[in-house]
């Protein structure tokens, strides 16, 4: 194109439509960062609210990843760890998949706030899933999938 | 993703600029642990450049804190923007750690 | 994840297997910017060579987009632009449909560097996606698909 | 994206940071031209800073050069990396252009 002049609109651009991904990682730590950035951005051009985008997304999502990887795959790097993406806008979706025999969601949540768990270094992951997220589920399906549903917040 | 450590007369500052997480936070309790084994004792984490923080980086900070306890030694906190401020009260770690607003704040309080 | 430790193996993480994705922007060009980033960055993952995701993958995806945003959709930005990406690691595939009617690829082809053209303002879109893309393929299916197809460089 | 516009001694240097893209030209070509209109006639782009540039961009470069000798002035460009050289080379565009290696070199060839 270079004829027909794209100038700029004035303003914010109108955000994204739908946006959905899929992806597959090798279970290595230091892939959590990228997806988590990619995810983030994707928060924002979808125009979730700064703070789910800075907040509620990052966190619960690098949980799930780091369950995946380490708990799931346990570090194995030639399994994989999928990540599926979707979301209208309205409501934002990621389904995390490892290739372990999954476990039971509701027994391996702790509360970390009571005073005997306060001090343990371990145990806050799913509880922070719980709590960032509107949604947490669990199932087997071709593989060890965990689902996690966040309302766009008003 | 780095620490940047500084002393402030006897203070330990620690920077911790960009994620602390799963893959890097074992970096940070070595460089703090070196840190006492020197003989350090007071010991001042500052989130100023901070993104994320996952809950193994929260459980590394829940560690480091008894360690240094346990020597003797004190650990505080500064500057949590908002959505760090909430992760502490999610946790109710905020009660656990000494939190200070400002870096100033943090020094004088030793 | 807080008792096993995560830390690094060394080196380079293994790269990410398979990526595809799937987003719907409106019709503004100020979103080129970001899908190129986000397209320039999954080819990085992928570990495709770093000249292919430095040139060829950005300017050949931005030309489709300004033509699909400024051509097919004539910049309604009622009229959304899809973006679809797939890739293995071994080639890499995006698919950019607009609202358009559509346009005979191979007529709308210009040679910019013969001399007649080269003092030309426009018409190196296409030249430019054919020359750094391996394939380039047009057809109407829910809209105008422009499809562009780059293999992994040696 | 941003263009920064310096002046070094008659040549007007144009630095652009970022991507030349179909969102961006029509600022660099305002900018030019208005340096035109108060009567610059030396111009050098300075591409050292830039990512891509695709073909409306590459349109902006054409038009300018045109614009600028039809007032009896001179554009040249400089700092190419070999990803935009490659893009140069493939349009022909590099036969349309005097580029120079440097900012240095380009500004001596005036
Ligand atoms: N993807 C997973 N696969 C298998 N087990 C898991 C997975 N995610 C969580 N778990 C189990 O749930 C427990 C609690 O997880 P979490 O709350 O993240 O705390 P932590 O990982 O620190 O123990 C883990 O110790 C593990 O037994
Ligand atoms: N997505 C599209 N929808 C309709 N027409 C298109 C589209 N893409 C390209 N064209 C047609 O092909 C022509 C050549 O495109 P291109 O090589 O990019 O040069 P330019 O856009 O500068 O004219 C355009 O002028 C337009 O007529």
């Amino acid at each position: 194109m270079a004829a027909t002049d794209g100038g700029v609109n004035g303003g914010v651009p109108p955000h994204w439509h739908h946006t959905s991904f899929d992806l597959e990682i090798p279970s290595d730590v230091r892939h959590i960062e990228s997806i988590v950035d990619l995810v983030q951005r994707v928060c924002r051009e979808l125009a979730f609210p700064a703070r789910q985008c800075s907040l509620n997304v990052p966190v619960a999502l690098s949980e799930a990843l780091s369950n995946a990887i380490l708990r799931g795959n346990q570090r194995d790097p030639s399994k994989p760890v999928r990540v599926r993406f979707n979301s209208d806008g309205d409501r934002l979706v990621v389904e995390i998949v490892d290739q372990g025999a999954g476990f039971d969601l509701q027994r391996s949540t702790r509360d970390p706030t009571r005073p005997e768990n306060l001090t343990r270094e371990d145990g806050r992951g799913l509880f922070l899933m719980k709590s960032l997220m509107d949604r947490i589920e669990r199932y087997n399906q071709g593989g060890n999938v965990v689902r996690m549903v966040m309302n766009r917040h008003a | 993703m780095s620490f940047t450590i500084t002393k402030q007369d006897e203070v330990v500052v620690v920077e911790v600029e960009g994620q602390l997480i799963v893959g890097n936070r074992q970096e940070l309790k070595q460089k703090v642990l070196d840190e006492l084994e020197r003989g350090g004792r007071k010991f001042l984490i500052d989130f100023d450049q901070t993104g994320y923080i996952d809950s193994s980086g929260l459980g590394v900070l829940v560690s480091l804190s008894k360690k240094i306890r346990e020597q003797g030694g004190e650990l505080r906190l500064a500057n949590l923007n908002d959505d760090l401020k909430t992760l502490f009260e999610l946790t109710k770690l905020d009660t656990l750690f000494q939190i200070a607003d400002t870096k100033e704040r943090a020094l004088e309080s030793f």
